[in-house]
């Protein structure tokens, strides 16, 4: 198809959509409305369960089904990366040159590094009562490591970074969060339900039940799963290089 | 003073998408990309959301322009192999 | 004001399919996507939104003291970032793969899988 | 078990974990011991499975996190464990085990150290699924979505040495992650509207509101055109035949076997409960809107699948065509059309499966799925030849196999007018499938020639690389037995004393409660059956001694060039496509 005949029907479907969607926005309820029924049971039930940050209890807690489906795309599409990039028959790797980095940025990273690490752990241990949690915390961790990569250079961190065991890190807490949800229907009750642990004192590290667990685990699959990808990536950019051909390899065929 | 805010964040938003969208090349596209995502992080804590502007702030403004970024180097590491063997 | 966010989300859903179908260079229509998603984000956000209510989070603040926002839509949010940044991912590995089978990026030039 | 709706997540938890342990244990295990896990937790989720669907009448309702309604309302998650539900479920268990079984020591080079990758992405998906098909709150409905969506992708571009293996994976995952996004706009539009995510919820407090206004309708839009990027209605099926055609032999089981079919099926839910009251949209409307789209789905979808020579492409768009009569049969709202639609869908599921899975057998004997270069080469493989006919005569939907009684139950539902055109798409598929069947193993008629005018606008089905370790001696016999044991299945369904009445009955206890009836062949039923196949056999021996192909095909060309494997047209069809959605439900929100 022709770009100008593909212009023509982007424009028609776009603009009748546009109608649609304009006009019904125009039927929302305006913005800053009083409305919100779902939302005042959740901070009512939050509130019982004595979890400070009502997101985490909703995330966590009523709704943590969602979250076993989030945190399983995030699996998943890590497992398809490695799958993806993996190394093919006709590609090998080349040994990245060792590189020099100024004194400054070195420095900058190295203090830096422990403070980004430590930030993330500290949002991840806060998720029941402030704002963040195991994905925030998990992703600010998995890059702090990457400021190896600035500080000092690819071999520090390959070093540093057995990417085996995050992978295995990344499946393990996965799996940990299952186990939690498990629990509930051993002991007889239903999948996910936090009834088993006691709520603790409002207001602390270990309010809320089962929340911390789940949200602790999240924390680590998030930061295993953000290094793998990374690294993946990495990879491909600095490591992994085709062998002699170039062009349309997998044209060939028979 | 509130919706103030809030409308120039939304407006803020609003172009640095369409600006996204309007730069062709993807490392730029990268860059402006982590604009927008400082844009809709300023937005979510004017809206009250603390929590979605700091995943979005560590998710849109640095792991995905990041993983953009890399991919474009991987591209443009084949192009130069590429060039130099033909 | 009172449509304002919701139109805002419109036009960058919007904005967002039409980089995606006019683009050149697959790695700019996998960024032209995150933006679709951006979309999404805002309009929920957007949604929850109370006027004068303050973060749902009580760490600092007295129980049913003042009005919050609505959490769900925050939760619902925060799972989107999430699945976004590794659809993301993923389709870039695939773009990765693209360049290397088929020498470009430029879906103007990919040739195969027709009729 | 004095409470077997407990055991509704764990059809989710089980695969699940089981992949997660996989892939944490698969650095060391050996890969025949990652395979037979692999198979071991995909059966014990197809048993929980079985063992659900025969507890669900009543339909059961699970709260996960045990957190029940209080005065009617709820602040957690919803699962429906009904027939139509579990029984998806089951079905993409079941598939899935089938698959396994089918892809044992299947890839020549799993990954390095992780050999457990494969079936832990296959459990993944099934999770997915099943977490879909049990789905009761509409943004956990999403969720199941994206996952099963995404693992899909991966698997599509496995096979990551094939140029088009990754280019058909990609244009897979743009164009349904845009469509998964569409829907999770409708969603939040929904949200705003009624303040609640359960799809009963969202259904009852819109017929508090009153009529439907422009909100619900473009709600009800973009939801449904996530579903039906999905079902692969036209026009936003561009991306199906692509994917299809280039993902691993198993995967393709799975793919047009069930994961598609689970877009019709959540049009269903979707539709029943959330739009059906009086504050959705009207029945007349959705008719319209589902019986369009499905007639041109089917038209566009069979044309197509008789212009194919690499044979998997073919069997997609037969997929195509046959989504098109799915949506046909819940377009009509009739509680008989619905039965009828899911004794259907697990008929084709099986034959459908199983003609993949003879295809996967060609590529890997001979590495080519060209129907041209294939010419005759086949001959030795009588039994894989049998199955092949078997499945096709299926497909036309032959008496007694499950398809013939799904057919006969739609069309009788759907009225005279539509019985032609589900006549004439199974014929036109089943007699593609045949005329495939007849050059490739038969070596009937002459040689094919080459056309070179459709050249640009063809995929031929050369080039293919076997998918195994290396090019078979002899055909495993799981192989040979997996589709066997689909196809069995697929006659099973038809003839089963009983079985088409559990099914049915399960259907409309789930679904509008309409007067159940009992569901038999008939003998118009039989006699359009035996009409389709003896039309396929006529139109297959037509082609096959018709060298240069039949006079018609010269005016497919446009409808060709359509798909054009180009990702911004794709998008441009899906605004379009959405923009017609409206256009064909709008006159009832008007009138109203």
């Amino acid at each position: 198809m022709s770009r100008r005949v593909r212009l023509w029907i982007l424009s028609a479907g776009g603009t009748g959509l546009a109608v649609l969607l304009v006009v019904a926005c125009f039927q929302l309820p305006g913005f800053g409305g009083d409305q919100h029924p779902y939302g005042d049971r959740a901070v009512r039930e939050s509130l019982a369960r004595r979890t400070a940050n009502t997101v985490a209890s909703v995330n966590f807690d009523q709704r943590a089904f969602d979250t076993l489906g989030e945190m399983t795309i995030l699996f998943s599409a890590v497992l398809g990366t490695v799958v993806l990039l993996r190394q093919t028959r006709d590609e090998h790797r080349a040994k990245p040159a060792p590189a020099q980095v100024a004194v400054p940025v070195r420095r900058y990273a190295l203090v830096t590094l422990p403070v980004a690490l430590l930030t993330g752990l500290y949002v991840i241990a806060h998720g029941q009562l402030s704002p963040g949690g195991g994905f925030q915390g998990g992703v600010v961790a998995a890059t702090a490591l990457h400021l190896l990569y600035l500080g000092a250079d690819y071999r520090a961190l390959e070093w540093i970074r057995p990417v085996g065991l995050y992978e295995v890190g990344d499946a393990l807490s996965a799996s940990a969060y299952l186990v939690l949800g498990l629990a509930g229907v051993l002991a007889g009750t239903a999948f996910l339900a936090n009834t088993l642990l006691s709520y603790g004192t409002f207001n602390t590290l270990s309010s809320g039940g089962a929340v911390p667990l789940l949200n602790a685990a999240i924390g680590m699959e998030v930061a295993c799963a953000a290094v793998v990808l990374l690294a993946r990536f990495l990879d491909q950019a600095v490591e992994i290089e085709e062998s002699g051909k170039t062009g349309k390899t997998g044209k060939s065929g028979e | 003073m509130d919706d103030a805010l809030i409308a120039v964040a939304l407006l803020l938003v609003a172009a640095t998408a369409t600006a996204a969208v309007a730069t062709r090349d993807p490392v730029h596209q990268a860059l402006v990309l982590s604009l927008l995502g400082v844009a809709l992080a300023l937005l979510f804590t004017v809206l009250q959301a603390p929590d979605v502007a700091l995943s979005q702030l560590a998710v849109g403004s640095a792991l995905t322009p990041l993983l953009l970024l890399l991919s474009v180097r991987k591209v443009w590491r084949r192009r130069q192999r590429q060039g130099r063997t033909e | 004001m009172s449509v304002l966010p919701y139109l805002v989300a419109v036009w960058v859903f919007l904005a967002g399919c039409y980089g995606l179908a006019t683009s050149r260079n697959l790695i700019h229509a996998v960024g032209c996507l995150t933006v679709c998603q951006a979309a999404t984000y805002v309009l929920l956000i957007a949604v929850g939104y109370r006027d004068g209510a303050t973060a749902p989070v009580y760490s600092d603040i007295e129980p049913a003291s003042r009005p919050v926002v609505d959490p769900v839509v925050q939760a619902l949010a925060l799972t989107d970032v999430v699945v976004g940044a590794t659809v993301t991912a993923l389709l870039l590995a695939l773009v990765l793969q693209i360049s290397k089978r088929h020498g470009t990026v430029d879906p103007d030039e990919l040739s195969e899988l027709r009729g | 078990m004095d409470h077997p709706n407990h055991l509704l997540p764990l059809l989710v938890a089980v695969p699940l974990l089981g992949a997660t342990l996989l892939v944490a244990g698969g650095r060391r295990l050996p890969r025949a011991v990652a395979e037979t896990a692999g198979c071991a937790v995909s059966a014990a989720t197809a048993g929980l499975a079985i063992f659900l669907v025969l507890q669900s009448s009543p339909p059961m309702v699970e709260w996960v996190g045990d957190w029940v309604p209080r005065d009617g309302v709820s602040v957690g998650i919803m699962l429906i464990g009904d027939g139509p539900g579990l029984g998806m479920a089951a079905l993409a268990s079941l598939l899935t085990l089938a698959a396994l079984a089918y892809s044992w020591h299947y890839f020549d080079e799993p990954p390095r150290r992780h050999a457990g990758s494969f079936p832990a992405l296959m459990l993944l998906f099934q999770g997915g699924m099943c977490g879909f098909a049990i789905a009761g709150d509409l943004f956990n409905a999403f969720v199941f979505f994206e996952l099963m969506s995404v693992v899909a992708y991966a698997l599509t571009g496995h096979r990551v040495e094939e140029a088009r293996a990754v280019q058909g994976a990609l244009t897979f995952g743009v164009v349904n992650s845009l469509g998964a996004y569409a829907m999770l706009m409708g969603i939040v539009l929904l949200y705003a509207r009624t303040g609640e995510l359960a799809m009963a919820q969202i259904g009852r407090r819109l017929d508090e509101g009153g009529p439907p206004d422009a909100l619900v309708l473009a709600a009800f839009v973009l939801v449904l055109t996530g579903l039906l990027v999905k079902a692969a209605a036209v026009p936003f099926h561009f991306w199906l035949p692509d994917a299809h055609a280039v993902a691993p032999t198993p995967v393709c089981m799975l793919l047009s076997g069930v994961m598609v079919e689970l877009g019709v099926y959540g049009t269903w839910r979707v539709y029943g409960d959330v739009f059906s009251g009086p504050g959705g949209i009207p029945a007349p409307d959705l008719e319209r809107a589902l019986i369009v789209l499905g007639a041109l789905t089917a038209v566009v979808g069979a044309v197509l699948c008789w212009c194919q020579r690499h044979i998997k492409r073919l069997l997609a768009y037969s997929t195509v065509a046959h989504m098109g009569l799915f949506l046909i049969g819940i377009g009509v709202l009739k509680p008989e059309g619905d039965g009828g639609v899911a004794l259907y869908i697990l008929g084709h599921a099986g034959v459908k499966a199983a003609l993949f899975a003879c295809t996967g057998i060609l590529l890997d004997r001979y590495g080519s799925v060209d129907e041209h270069a294939l010419h005759g080469r086949a001959r030795k493989l009588r039994g894989v030849a049998a199955l092949f006919g078997a499945g096709a005569l299926g497909l036309a939907g032959l008496p007694p196999f499950g398809t013939g009684l799904g057919k006969a139950l739609t069309e009788e539902a759907a009225g005279p007018a539509l019985t032609v055109l589900f006549v004439a798409v199974s014929t036109v598929t089943a007699g593609a499938v045949l005329r495939v069947g007849a050059r490739v193993f038969l070596g009937l008629g002459p040689k094919p020639e080459e056309d070179p005018s459709y050249e640009p606008y063809e995929t031929t089905g050369s080039g293919e690389r076997p998918e195994t370790r290396r090019r078979l001696k002899r055909v495993p016999d799981t192989m040979t037995a997996v589709p066997a044991l689909l196809l069995a299945a697929a006659l099973a369904v038809g003839v089963a004393p009983g079985f088409a009445t559990v099914v049915d009955h399960s259907v409309s206890e789930a679904g509008s409660g309409g007067a159940f009836t009992s569901p038999h062949w008939t003998p118009a039923g039989v006699l359009l059956g035996l009409t389709s196949t003896l039309l396929a056999v006529g139109l297959a021996a037509l082609a096959v001694t018709h060298r240069k192909g039949l006079p018609g095909e010269a005016w497919t060309g446009p409808l060709r060039r359509l798909q054009s494997g180009h990702i911004g047209d794709y998008v441009a069809w899906l605004l379009a496509g959405a923009a017609l959605l409206g256009a064909l439900a709008l006159p009832g929100i008007v009138a109203g």
